[in-house]
């Protein structure tokens, strides 16, 4: 087997960044509603005890920028709109950082959400943090441009913990890596 | 000296038995007392299960270290769960009545989190659920994700499986069951999922949207593939990679109702021609689509099961759904639509006479209905654990 | 250190039957009244979503016997009087049976329990099962009897699992290991 | 080969990015898009904690192997958890400002649930939640037991460490921190729990009713003890295991109330003359008793906070309370009674100049309570995890 750990590592953005497939962008662009209030996946619901995931008692967390608007705590926060798992927010980390004693996966999937406020579409890296078992709070799951795992970079449901020390995962970011060239009105 | 300790810690704690025939003031509708019972006593499972019983994965959010799988009688009024058989770590799992055997392909660390990694297959006996032996994986790569059942197959008579690797290259390891070794491994680049295909080979999903099959030699290895272009539209019409399988024949339904067959008996991926749409219905906003984890289930024979959300747009396929349409592989038709009494993630049916559909809710709650009329028959509570997403007949 | 392991599969019916301290029989009698419902510990409580622990949804599992009266799947099953636990009765196993899969521990701890139809005080030995993780069902805490960790067979905070091949807990049974000397009235 | 066709798959998915300086259709208001942000970033914590920080023992009933400790902000308005430190299986954990360390003590086997056992004892960094090195304790005979503080505890001006051992044999490892080694191992037959006692040693409560008092030389070996006869009455009047410090004092609380001070400060223990009782109130069937896993707490000073259960009855001691008493040690007097908003399990309070009362309720819940006023201050949702039951101020 080729050697594919250390190669990956410069993946997140130089692969990102080498592509321009834009009829798949527009295609994303043309399906994403910032705003809107999003479902989750059931076992999302059930877990935090809120209907649409990701409450559970956690106090609203803001960015304190206006141009980053919303709630980091909540699903329902733009930039987690293909997102799967703990928001590393409720779990010691922030929208874009790792928990304490935990180790970011360098490689991950990519969504690319509207920003209700500047109305840009952002591609999003959904780096996991690894090491630390299931943080346990606030568990998300949305699938805007989700797609089946032939697709690995459009796919949430691998465990993205590659490429790290240890394959455990504790929770998920979502990092801010880009504007899409093509930007859906 | 330390023993005599213990003897005398333990005395004055001051429990006192009598033989249990001693004359006690019971009430005289008991002359006897209750027998003394036999330690140690552990139950054991039929060698053979009644096809009443299912498998049924608990991803286990909480701690996805420690994911299970509950051996589930889905006829109890009572004492549904059967056992639990250990699945860590976005695990997989094998059942093989054929083999009298359970496997799970999982991942492990020396320090729980940290540590030494050790990816294995545990082979459990059916009867005990007791181990039988294991099968290291070398090279840290098996594949790990919320669990789909395409990661971990069996081909070649049930005497090899298939092992799915993931680091993001993709490969597919094949194991001797027997012989319990890793006898080879198959590149698998751009490609993923396996489906057992001819008498010793499998078959994938790629990027592109084409089929990959590859047929094996008696030593593992590779000796022909063959690409199938075109079967499925990724952006716009991708298949739930989780199919209801009739024989050799899978049932596949895309993001958005799609129904595609495509035969695994040759050597070669047969797509086969007549997809159709499971059709639509009023009450939906903006429109129904299949939803959920486990999505399209079988009878074994024309009826296809498919699990509908009534909230279906783009990003909506994992949301769960709140009723079980039926349809008609013969007549194209649906034939029933039975609603659920929860939003669902996972159905299957099981292999009875009368065949029960099984439904993992979303808030842990597993139902069973009669898969001929919908009615409702039974909660099983969380007979699925905590996060129950797949649902095994075997 | 002594090799106390083996040794320990003899204690159980052995030490209980060897000794006859009436006076704590007694006042274990005393404190008992199996027909009452119990209340149980709030973290049974919360994770069984039933305000005596042990329901979340399980049908109710008799005995059949008229003399072993009550629901093996409640927490106020006259035997569990002194347990800490998953219920193996929902687990794969039953009231004195660990489940398949599992290795029942030879040495634990002991309650005495007054069986409500027969009105005698049985010793029950609650053995816990042992080397699959825990069950997740039927979460019981009841503490009639039970004394701090001074006094190891009185106590149901020890992980029981001992000279099991694996430590890992499981769930625990209720077993009829005898009828106490002094029955309680 | 493999490369080539990796980038195909991912180029498939077509993410175009442009630089985010690019100009792009947002509103005016907003020229310039949001930065990029690193790639990797870990969150650090401060080498000295805030005194409003507290440890929370999530024991995690549904996967015990999985247990954790939340390092929790009770002052926090949002993002009450800082971090998450590992506690598997039975752990033990504790906390060394000066050290600036946090020790674990667990066990692991290695297929998660069977195969060989490693019973360890490792230590965290505080600042960075990483591990810093580990200290491995053979024989396989750590205590496993729900947590108790006294399991686990400093001696020797906190060079070293001792755990509890249980097979049901007793003992206590005394582990030298800084060589990582264990050194020697003190039998302990009939007796449990550990209480650091003088500058190197400890004592334990016995089956009897008696302390047992053991000095340690400087190669960790006994080299004196004493046994204090009669200081409780395990049958009636039971003290709970984990007592609230102020400094080398610990305050126990019986299973009915009673109080009574026991000295560590010199070689032996030495219980403190004046025993007095938490006393009684209306209200209660039949009468308050303190009852949860963790229930009595200081400020330090003359203030005990004990969680009292309004149902109080035999075996009513874990049932967990709905009022935290107050009590003045100087005139042995009750001064407050701080009603709680739900079942609670442990309290504790933190050692800020205006402590905060913590409490980890039944449903999972932490609120944080104004220790003078016994104001509810706000909660922490469940930064406590799943099962909060041991609250840790270091």
């Amino acid at each position: 087997m080729a050697n594919f750990d250390k190669w990956t590592e410069r993946l997140t953005r130089g692969i990102a960044r080498g592509t321009s497939r834009r009829s798949t962008l527009a295609w994303l662009g043309a399906t994403i509603t910032g705003a809107a209030v999003f479902p989750v996946l059931p076992v999302a619901r059930a877990a935090s005890g809120s209907p649409h995931g990701g409450g559970g008692g956690h106090a609203p967390i803001s960015s304190g920028n206006p141009q980053d608007p919303g709630d980091q705590a909540s699903c329902d926060y733009w930039r987690y709109c293909a997102i799967d798992g703990f928001l590393c927010s409720c779990c010691g980390g922030s929208v874009s950082t790792c928990p304490p004693g935990t180790e970011m996966s360098p490689i991950t999937w990519i969504g690319t959400c509207t920003n209700p406020a500047d109305n840009r579409a952002y591609v999003i890296s959904y780096n996991d943090c690894c090491g630390v078992s299931s943080c346990g709070q606030c568990l998300c799951n949305r699938n805007e441009g989700d797609r089946p795992q032939v697709r690995p970079q459009s796919n949430n449901d691998y465990n993205w913990c590659l490429g790290t020390e240890s394959s455990i995962y504790n929770c998920s970011t979502a990092v801010i890596v880009g504007v899409a060239l093509d930007a859906p009105k | 000296m330390r023993l005599f300790a213990l003897v005398m810690a333990l005395s004055m704690a001051g429990t006192a038995l009598s033989s249990a025939a001693a004359a006690a003031p019971g009430k005289p509708a008991f002359p006897k007392a209750l027998p003394e019972e036999p330690i140690p006593a552990v139950a054991a499972l039929p060698a053979q299960w009644p096809a009443s019983w299912v498998l049924i994965h608990d991803f286990h959010f909480n701690a996805i270290l420690d994911g299970r799988v509950y051996v589930v009688d889905t006829a109890a009024t009572d004492r549904p769960i059967k056992g639990i058989v250990r699945a860590a770590q976005f695990a997989n799992m094998l059942v093989s009545p054929r083999r009298g055997e359970v496997l799970t392909s999982e991942t492990f660390y020396s320090r729980l989190t940290r540590g030494e990694r050790t990816d294995a297959v545990t082979i459990w006996d059916m009867a005990t659920l007791q181990p039988k032996g294991e099968i290291v994986l070398p090279g840290g790569k098996r594949q790990q994700s919320v669990t789909y059942p395409q990661l971990f197959q069996f081909t070649n008579a049930e005497k090899w499986a298939l092992v799915a690797n993931f680091t993001p290259a993709q490969s597919v390891s094949v194991l001797d069951l027997d012989s319990r070794k890793v006898i080879s491994e198959i590149d698998l680049p751009g490609c993923a999922q396996i489906y057992p295909t001819g008498a010793r080979g499998f078959t994938s999903l790629c990027a592109d949207g084409s089929l990959f099959s590859v047929k094996l030699g008696p030593d593992g290895q590779a000796i022909s593939s063959k690409t199938i272009e075109k079967v499925q539209d990724i952006d716009n019409q991708p298949l739930f990679s989780t199919p209801a399988w009739v024989g050799t024949t899978a049932w596949f339904v895309s993001f958005r109702g799609q129904i595609q067959a495509i035969d695994f008996s040759g050597d070669v991926a047969r797509p086969l021609p007549g997809s159709f749409n499971v059709g639509t219905a009023d009450g939906a906003a903006p429109e129904w689509r299949p939803g959920g984890w486990q999505v399209i289930a079988t009878d074994g024979a024309d009826k296809l099961y498919v699990l509908m959300s009534p909230n279906g747009r783009e990003g909506s396929h994992k949301d769960g759904g709140t009723e079980v349409w039926v349809i008609d592989t013969k007549t194209k038709a649906r034939v029933a639509r039975i609603p659920l009494r929860s939003v669902a993630t996972a159905i299957s049916l099981t292999k009875e006479a009368a065949p029960r559909l099984i439904v993992a809710r979303g808030d842990g709650e597993v139902d069973v209905h009669d898969a001929a009329t919908g009615a409702f028959v039974r909660s099983l509570g969380n007979a699925g654990g905590a996060n129950p997403i797949l649902i095994t007949a075997p």
